[in-house]
C-alpha cells in the first residue's frame, strides 16, 4: 500500500492540501481527511463512471470510438454560428486554457459557472474593487469572522477549522475570535456562532445599509430593518468597529437573492468604510474547487473573467447578454459544449430547455444529468485524482494537484480531449 | 429596411446607424458587412432595403421592420438622424449614442441607452434591465439625452446615471436609480424595492407605489407638486433625501396618496 | 394552498451525494425534498414524508416534505438540483444571475401524487431522449 | 536559420559601437562573426537604426495583482482590443493588457526581455502560469522579501547565514530571480491597518527596523552572489517629503559596497523624490537624489516616468494604495498575502492640468537627465503605475528633445514649472545613451551576459527601427523618433524574425530565467527543516505544495549565481 501526502482535495473552493490518500493496486482504499465531501469524493469518484464515448442514435446513447466522438464535436462547433462553451470550474487551468483557445477558434461564447455563483460578486468588484487577503491572514490575525449568506459547515466543511474561526494562528487563538452569522435560516454554522442575525429574505441590502448608517453615527428612522431590531444591528456594528482585524466571508445568500451585484457593491463599500475604523477584508466563498482558476485564466488571456464572447474574433464582455443563462434564455446559441459542469442540474428550467433543443456535447468524467441529455458524451479523467493540474483556491492561491492513480484505460484528460477537438476544428476550417 | 427571416443567432446591429449609412447607395448598403453569430454576412443576406439614402446623417431616417429580438447594438454610437424600429428589438439599443433619435415600436431588451450622452430613445413597449446604465466598470451611466419608455422597465433603471432624463410610463422593477449621480427619473407606475439605493445626486419621481424606503433616506418635506424637465407634476409628494451612507443629496418624490404605508415617517418631519 | 418564500441552496448531504453521482439515491433523495418549518407543515396539514406540490410563476413540481427547524416560518428550502430548477425563472436583472433565492411559491398537499423519477422528469420536460 | 542584417547603423554601447554602418550576422539564435551570404537570408536595413533588443527590468506584466487590475477594469480594455489573426491570438490592451497582447506589444516596441518585479512567493505559481502564457519575450520574476516573517525574524535574531539559506531555498524553490523589497516592514504594519512605516521606526511586533532589514538583505544578496542587486521600493512612497527617506535608504548601505559593483537598485524613484509637506506644497527633489547617485556608485535607479492619461496603479505597497484610494475614492483592491507581503491596485488618470501629476511628470525626466551616467539610470514607467509601457517612445522623445519637453511644460500649471527644475535642463539623450539606458545597462545590472549587446555570442535579440540616426535630428524631429520606436521595422528574438514592419509574424515561447542558488549545505540542512516546522503554523498550504517545479516553466532558464562577495 502506498501513502500519498499533502494531497489536494478537488472538492470545494477551500482546496485543502493536507489530505493523506492510501492507494493499493491503483485503487484509493482509504483517505485521511476531516471532511465528508472530500472522503466521498476520493472514495466514490469511480462510481457511476462512464468509460466509453457515447453518441445519441435514435434517441439512445450508444458507445462509439473517441475518434468519432471528437469528429462529431468538432463538426458541431465548426458548423455552429454561435456556440456556447460552458462549465470549466471542475477541471484544471490547463484544460481551461485549451477551452479559451477553442472558443476563440470557433468564435463562440465561453462562460464558466461563475455566472450562476459569484458572477454578481465580480460585477461588484468591477465597480468598487476588492479589499481582500489570503486565508492565512485570517488565520494569523482575525478576531472577528462574519459569515454572511454562506454556510461553511455545509458547503466548505473544513473552512472554519483550517482557515478561519477555529484555527490557531501566529497572533490569535480560536478563543480570541468572535463569530457572527447573518443568514435567512439558522444554518448549521449559525448554531455555533457568537451572534446570529436572521435577515428577511431579499433584504440583505437593507441590513447592510443600516449597518453603514450606524457606522456613520446616523440615526435610523425605523424600529427594525430587514426584520432585525435596530439594537441588534447596533451590536453588530459595534463588533465590527472595535475588532482589530475583521473578515467578512459571503456566499450565494448575497449573490443569488434580490440585489445580487448590488448586494456585493454594498458589502464591499461597507468593508471600505470599516477600514477607516480598523483593518477589514472581504472574500467570496467560492464553491467549485477551480472556479477561481477559471476566472483567473480567462482574465489573463482575454481581459475578462467570464461570459466572454469571441464571435467577432476578439474578446467581448457584456454580462447580462453574454452570460450563459442569458444566452440560453434568449435562444442565441445554436450548439453547446459543456465541460466539467452539469447545467441540466444547475440552471433554470427554461435555460435548460433551449440547451437541450440544440446540439449538445459533454466532456465529463461523470455520467452527469447533462451527459444523460447530450448528443455526444466524451468521458475524461478526474483532475486531482487521475491527472495533474493547476487549481486556484478561493483566495487566489494557485496550487498543483497531484495524480494519485491511473485513469481507466483509454480515458484522456479534459485538456487532451479539447486539444484533439481543437486540432480537428482547425483541419475542418482549413478545408472550408 | 426589413429583416428577412428572424435570425437564429445574434446579429450585430452597430452598422445600422445613420452615421454609417449616409452617403451610401442602396447597393453599397446591401454590401455592408456585419456579424451573424461568428459569420461575416452582408446586410443583403439579412435585410431587404427600400427607399433612398441621404448624404447627411441628420437627414437620414432609417426604418427597420420585423423581429429584431436577436439584433443587438442597433444605433450604437450614432450621433444624428433617426431610426425607427417597427417590432421587438434586442439588447443595447443606442449604446453610447450621442445624438439623433431612436423610436422602438415594440419591446426593447436590456441595456437601452447604455452609456448614452445625448439624443432621444423612445420605446413604445416595455424595456429590459439597466436602462440608461453604463459599460461595466466605468461607474458612469447615461450622461445626457432622453429615454422614454411607455411600458414597464426591468431592474436597475438609471444605474450610475449622471445626467439626462428617463421617463417610464409603466412600472419599474427593483433598484430604480441605484448609484445615480445626476439627472432625473420619472416613473408613472409603481417601483420595486431599494429605490434610489446609494444615489448621490439626481431626482426620482414616483407616482405609483413604493414598497419601502431604505433606512439611509431621511424625510425632508411634503411638496404639493414638482417638475420634470419643466413639466409640472401634481402631487402631493413625500420628499426624501439621501443616500445618507454616500453623503448623497439625491431626492425622491413619492406620491403621498399611493403610499399611505409611509405615513409613519411623517413623525420625523421637523 | 399556502404562500411561502422559496430558498434554494447547498446542503452537506447534497454535496456528499453529488460526489457519489447525480443519479445516486442519496443525491436524488436530497434534492427532491423540501424543508419546511414544523409549524408550517401543520398549517398545510402535511406530515413529514408526504408529497407537496410547489408552484411558482415559472413552473410546478411535486416534492417530498421534510420538517426542519433551520427553515424559518414562511419559507421553503430546497437544495440546488434539477427539481428546484423547475421553479426558477431565467430573468437575471441584467446580471447573468437568475433569482435562486427569495421567490414567491405556493405550496399545497399533493395526496396521491409522487415525486417524479429523475430520468422520466428530464425526458418529459426537456425531451430528446426516446 | 542564418540571417544577415545588412547596412544598418548599429548602436551597441557594450561594444562601444555608436551609429556605425555595419552588418550583423545571425546563426542558430546567436550573433556570429559572419555567415555565408549565399545561404543566409539577407535583410537590407540600409539607413536604419539597429540596436540590441530592449531589456526592461521593471514592468508589472504577470501575477495576481496584475490580474486583479485586469479583472476589475473592463472599462480599461473594452475599446482597445486585438482581433485574432494569423499567428496572433486575440486579446485586450490598454493599461493592463492580456498576456498575449503584452508579448506582442513589447515585441513591436523592439523589447525582447522583460522582468516582472514583484511576486508574492506564495502566489508565484500563478505568476509563472501567466509568464508561461506571455509569448516571445524572455522574462523572470522577483520574489518579495521585505515583509517576510522568516526574514524579519532571522535578521532580528542576527542569524544572517540562516536568512541567506532561507532566501536561497525560496529563490530556487519558487524559481525567482532577485530579492525584491517593497516598503520594508510597511506592509506588515498595514496588515494591522497602520499606514505609515518610517525607515527607522520599529516594525510592529517584530522588533526590527526597515534599516536593519534592508542592510540584512543587502548582505544576504552578496553572500549568495545573486546576479542582480537588492531591488528596493522605498518606504513612504508617494508621500510629500519622502526624498529624505530615499536618501537615508541609499546611504544606509553605502558602507557595504565593495568595488564599483552596485549593491542596491532603487526602483521608480520618481515616486520617492518629493519635497514639500503636503500635496499642495509638493516639489521636486530629483536634483538631491541625482546628486547622491552621481557621487555614489553603489546605487542604480529606474525612473518610473508618469504619462498623462488613464492607467492602473498596482504595487505590493498595500498601504500606499489605500492612501491613494482615500484621495481618489474610486476603486480599490487590496490583497494581503500571509507571512510574506501584500498588494494594492487603484486606477488613476494622470492629468496635465493637475498640479501634483505635473510635478510627478517633471521629476521622472529630471532624474533621467540629471543623473550623468546612463549606465546607472534606467527608463521605466513602472508599467502600469506611471503609464503603460506602450508609451515608452513618448518618454524617449522627451529625453532626446528639449523642444518636446517644452511642448508639454507649456501646458502644465505654472506652479509645477516653478517647483521643479526640468525647464532649466538642456541635456538631450543621444541614441547611444538611449541604448545604454534601455538595453545595455539594464541587461548588465540584471547580470544577463547574453543580452543588451550585439557582440559575437550574444542572443540574437535585435531591434531595427526605421529611422536614420545620421540624418534625423531627435532634438527637432522628436515626432519621427516617437513614430520609429513605436513600431519596430524588425524585431528578432533568438534569431527568429518576430516583427516585420510593425506586424507580428511569429510568436514563439520565451525563456523564464531563475537563479539556482544554494547556501552552504550544512546551513541549509539546519534551516530548511526549521522552515518546514514553522510552515504549518504560519501558512495555510503544505510545505510540499509551496514548490514550483522546474517542469512547470514553459522554457526554464536557470542562472548560476556569481561568486559570493562576502557579507
Amino acid at each position: 500500500m502506498k501513502v500519498i501526502n499533502a494531497v489536494l482535495c478537488p472538492g470545494c473552493g477551500s482546496l485543502c492540501d493536507d489530505n493523506e490518500v492510501y492507494v493499493e493496486d491503483n485503487k484509493i482504499v482509504k483517505v485521511k481527511t476531516e471532511c465528508a465531501i472530500s472522503a466521498s469524493k476520493f472514495l466514490n469518484y469511480n462510481k457511476e463512471r462512464n468509460t466509453k464515448p457515447l453518441v445519441r442514435v435514435d434517441g439512445q446513447l450508444k458507445p462509439t470510438t473517441l475518434e468519432d466522438a471528437v469528429e462529431r464535436v468538432a463538426r458541431m462547433l465548426v458548423e455552429a454560428e454561435y456556440p456556447l462553451l460552458y462549465g470549466w470550474s471542475l477541471t484544471s487551468c490547463e484544460a481551461q486554457k485549451k477551452g479559451v483557445e477553442l472558443a476563440e477558434e470557433v468564435g463562440g461564447v465561453i462562460d464558466n459557472t461563475t455566472t450562476v455563483c459569484h458572477g454578481p460578486s465580480i460585477l461588484g468588484v468591477q465597480d468598487f474593487g476588492d479589499p481582500t487577503c489570503t486565508l492565512g491572514e485570517v488565520k494569523a490575525r482575525a478576531d472577528l469572522v462574519i459569515y454572511w449568506g454562506c454556510d461553511p459547515s455545509s458547503a466548505h466543511p473544513r473552512h472554519m477549522k483550517r482557515y478561519s474561526s477555529l484555527i490557531k494562528g501566529k497572533f490569535r487563538t480560536p478563543e480570541q475570535r468572535k463569530v457572527v452569522v447573518v443568514d435567512v435560516r439558522k444554518t448549521p454554522t449559525a448554531r455555533n456562532a457568537n451572534l446570529f442575525i436572521q435577515v428577511k429574505p431579499n433584504q440583505d441590502y437593507e441590513l447592510i445599509t443600516a449597518l453603514k448608517m450606524l457606522l456613520q453615527n446616523e440615526e435610523i428612522e425605523e424600529q427594525e430593518v430587514a426584520g432585525v431590531p435596530v439594537e441588534q444591528i447596533e451590536e453588530l456594528a459595534e463588533l465590527m468597529r472595535s475588532c482589530e482585524f475583521g473578515m467578512l466571508f459571503f456566499g450565494l445568500g448575497l449573490t443569488m437573492s434580490e440585489g445580487k451585484d448590488r448586494n456585493i457593491d454594498a458589502a464591499i463599500t461597507l468593508v471600505c468604510e470599516l477600514n477607516k475604523w480598523t483593518k477589514f477584508a472581504i472574500m467570496p466563498m467560492r464553491g467549485h474547487y477551480n472556479v477561481t482558476g477559471a476566472n483567473q485564466v480567462l482574465t489573463w488571456q482575454t481581459g475578462y473573467p467570464y461570459a466572454v464572447d469571441f464571435s467577432r474574433g476578439y474578446p467581448r464582455f457584456e454580462p447580462g447578454d453574454t452570460t450563459a443563462v442569458d444566452v440560453l434564455s434568449r435562444g442565441y446559441n445554436d450548439a453547446t459544449l459543456v465541460v466539467a459542469s452539469d447545467p441540466v442540474a444547475n440552471l433554470p428550467k427554461d435555460a435548460v430547455k433551449h440547451l437541450c433543443s440544440k446540439p449538445l456535447a459533454v466532456i465529463d468524467p461523470h455520467m452527469s444529468l447533462t451527459a444523460f441529455m447530450a448528443d455526444v458524451v466524451i468521458p475524461s479523467t478526474f483532475v486531482g485524482i487521475e491527472e495533474e493540474g493547476t487549481a486556484y483556491r478561493m483566495d487566489g492561491v494557485a496550487l498543483l494537484m497531484k495524480k494519485i492513480v491511473d485513469p481507466p484505460e483509454g480515458i484522456l484528460s479534459d485538456a487532451q480531449i479539447l486539444d484533439l477537438i481543437l486540432k480537428r476544428v482547425r483541419e475542418l476550417k482549413k478545408g472550408r | 429596411m426589413k429583416i428577412k427571416v428572424p435570425p437564429q443567432t445574434p446579429v450585430e446591429g452597430e452598422v445600422l446607424t445613420p452615421d454609417n449609412l449616409a452617403g451610401r447607395s442602396i447597393n453599397e448598403i446591401l454590401n455592408l458587412e456585419t456579424f451573424r453569430g461568428n459569420r461575416r454576412v452582408k446586410l443583403s443576406e439579412l435585410f431587404t432595403v427600400e427607399g433612398e439614402s441621404a448624404s447627411n446623417p441628420s437627414d437620414l431616417h432609417l426604418i427597420l421592420e420585423g423581429d429584431l429580438r436577436k439584433v443587438r447594438h442597433i444605433g450604437a454610437r450614432m450621433s444624428a438622424g433617426k431610426i425607427t424600429i417597427n417590432g421587438p428589438v434586442g439588447t443595447f439599443v443606442g449604446f453610447e449614442m450621442s445624438g439623433g433619435t431612436i423610436v422602438v415600436n415594440g419591446d426593447a431588451d436590456a441595456f437601452v441607452g447604455m452609456g448614452m450622452s445625448g439624443g432621444v430613445i423612445e420605446v413604445n413597449g416595455n424595456a429590459g434591465d439597466a436602462v440608461g446604465s453604463g459599460y461595466w466598470g466605468t461607474r458612469c451611466g447615461m450622461r445626457g439625452g432622453l429615454i422614454v419608455v411607455k411600458g414597464n422597465v426591468g431592474a436597475e433603471v438609471g444605474l450610475w446615471m449622471k445626467g439626462g432624463t428617463i421617463r417610464v410610463g409603466g412600472n419599474a422593477d427593483v433598484f430604480t436609480g441605484v448609484r445615480m449621480q445626476g439627472g432625473t427619473i420619472f416613473v408613472a407606475g409603481n417601483v420595486g424595492a431599494k429605490l434610489g439605493a446609494a444615489m448621490v445626486d439626481g431626482k426620482i419621481v414616483v407616482l405609483g407605489t413604493v414598497p419601502n424606503i431604505l433606512p439611509s433616506f431621511y424625510i425632508d418635506e411634503i411638496r404639493s407638486n414638482t417638475k420634470v424637465d419643466g413639466d409640472k407634476i401634481q402631487g402631493p409628494f413625500y420628499v426624501f433625501y439621501g443616500d445618507i451612507t454616500e453623503g448623497g443629496n439625491g431626492k425622491l418624490f413619492i406620491s403621498v396618496e399611493k403610499n399611505q404605508h409611509l405615513k409613519y415617517r411623517e413623525a420625523y418631519l421637523l | 394552498m399556502v404562500k411561502f418564500t422559496l430558498l434554494t441552496g447547498r446542503s452537506l448531504t447534497q454535496g456528499v451525494g453529488k460526489e457519489a453521482g447525480k443519479f445516486s439515491e442519496k443525491y436524488i433523495q436530497e434534492v427532491s425534498t423540501c424543508q419546511i418549518d414544523p409549524e408550517d407543515l401543520k398549517i398545510l396539514n402535511v406530515k413529514p414524508g408526504d408529497c407537496v406540490r410547489l408552484t411558482t410563476e415559472y413552473g410546478s413540481v411535486v416534492l417530498r416534505a421534510a420538517a426542519s427547524t433551520s427553515a424559518h416560518r414562511g419559507s421553503v428550502y430546497i437544495p440546488y438540483g434539477p427539481y428546484a430548477n423547475i421553479l426558477i425563472g431565467t430573468k437575471t436583472g441584467g446580471t447573468g444571475m437568475p433569482n435562486f433565492k427569495g421567490i414567491p411559491v405556493e405550496v399545497e398537499p399533493a395526496p396521491g401524487e409522487s415525486v417524479p423519477d429523475i430520468k422520466e422528469l428530464l425526458v418529459k420536460i426537456y425531451g430528446r431522449v426516446k | 536559420m542564418e540571417y544577415l542584417l545588412k547596412n544598418g547603423y548599429v548602436v551597441d554601447p557594450v561594444n562601444k559601437i555608436d551609429c556605425e554602418r555595419m552588418d550583423i550576422a545571425v546563426k542558430d539564435g546567436k550573433i556570429v562573426e559572419s555567415v555565408d551570404e549565399s545561404k543566409a537570408k539577407v535583410i537590407d536595413v540600409k539607413n536604419m537604426l539597429v540596436m540590441p533588443g530592449g531589456v526592461d527590468l521593471h514592468s508589472h506584466i504577470a501575477g495576481s495583482k496584475v490580474n486583479v487590475g485586469r479583472l476589475f477594469r473592463p472599462e480599461d480594455h473594452y475599446k482597445d482590443y486585438e482581433v485574432k489573426s494569423g499567428v496572433r491570438r486575440s486579446g485586450v490592451g490598454h493599461s493592463v493588457p492580456s498576456v498575449f497582447t503584452t508579448g506582442y506589444r513589447y515585441a513591436i516596441l523592439g523589447y525582447t526581455t522583460v522582468f516582472e518585479p514583484a511576486t508574492p512567493p506564495l502566489k508565484t505559481l500563478h505568476t509563472h502560469d501567466e509568464l508561461n502564457d506571455i509569448p516571445i519575450i524572455d522574462k523572470a520574476c522577483f520574489p518579495l522579501f521585505g515583509n517576510n516573517w522568516f526574514v524579519m525574524e532571522s535578521i532580528r535574531d542576527d542569524k544572517l547565514e540562516e536568512c541567506a539559506a532561507y532566501v536561497a531555498w525560496l529563490m530556487r524553490t519558487i524559481k525567482g530571480y532577485a530579492i525584491k523589497v517593497v516598503d520594508p516592514g510597511g506592509v506588515e504594519a498595514w496588515k494591522w491597518g497602520i499606514t505609515s512605516q518610517d525607515f527607522d521606526q520599529e516594525i510592529p511586533r517584530f522588533g526590527i527596523t526597515p534599516r536593519e532589514l534592508v542592510r540584512g538583505l543587502v548582505k544576504v544578496n552578496k553572500m549568495l552572489g545573486l546576479p542582480h542587486p537588492v531591488h528596493l521600493h522605498c518606504n513612504q512612497l508617494g508621500i510629500p517629503g519622502n526624498y529624505k527617506t530615499t536618501l537615508k535608504t541609499m546611504d544606509a548601505v553605502k558602507d557595504l559596497a565593495a568595488g564599483d559593483r552596485p549593491i542596491l537598485h532603487i526602483t521608480h524613484v520618481q515616486f520617492n523624490a518629493y519635497g514639500g509637506v503636503d500635496y499642495l506644497s509638493l516639489s521636486s527633489h530629483a536634483d538631491d537624489i541625482a546628486d547622491y547617485v552621481n557621487k555614489n556608485p553603489h546605487v542604480t535607479i529606474d525612473i518610473g516616468q508618469v504619462i498623462f492619461g488613464d492607467t492602473t496603479t498596482m504595487t505590493a505597497d498595500g498601504p500606499f494604495e489605500y492612501k491613494l484610494f482615500n484621495l481618489l475614492r474610486g476603486k480599490w483592491a487590496n490583497s494581503d498575502v500571509e507571512v510574506e507581503t501584500g498588494a494594492g491596485v487603484v486606477p488613476i488618470t494622470y492629468s496635465r492640468s493637475n498640479y501634483v501629476h505635473a510635478v510627478m511628470w517633471c521629476i521622472g525626466l529630471e532624474l533621467a537627465l540629471l543623473i550623468k551616467d546612463p549606465w546607472r539610470v534606467f527608463i521605466t514607467t513602472d508599467h502600469p503605475n506611471g503609464g503603460p509601457f506602450t508609451e515608452y517612445p513618448r518618454v524617449f522623445s522627451w529625453l532626446m528633445s528639449k523642444k518636446a519637453r517644452e511642448r508639454v511644460l507649456k501646458r502644465i500649471p505654472r506652479l509645477a514649472r516653478v517647483r521643479t527644475n526640468l525647464k532649466d535642463i538642456d541635456r538631450e539623450y543621444t541614441f547611444y545613451e538611449l541604448a545604454i539606458s534601455t538595453r545595455a545597462a539594464t541587461a548588465k545590472i540584471l547580470g544577463l551576459n547574453n543580452k543588451g549587446h550585439l557582440g559575437v555570442g550574444a542572443d540574437a535579440d535585435i531591434a531595427v527601427y526605421n529611422i536614420n540616426p545620421k540624418e534625423v535630428n531627435p532634438s527637432t524631429d522628436y515626432k519621427l523618433v516617437r513614430q520609429a520606436f513605436s513600431r519596430a521595422y524588425l524585431t528578432m528574438k533568438d534569431g527568429e524574425i518576430i516583427v516585420k514592419d510593425g506586424e507580428i509574424v511569429a510568436a514563439p515561447v520565451g525563456r523564464t530565467y531563475w537563479v539556482n542558488t544554494r547556501a552552504p549545505k550544512d546551513v541549509e540542512d539546519v534551516v530548511i527543516p526549521e522552515v518546514k516546522k514553522r510552515f504549518k503554523e504560519y501558512y495555510t498550504v503544505e510545505f510540499e505544495n509551496y514548490c514550483v517545479p522546474e517542469s512547470y516553466l514553459a522554457w526554464s532558464a536557470p542562472i548560476q549565481p556569481l561568486e559570493p562577495s562576502g557579507e
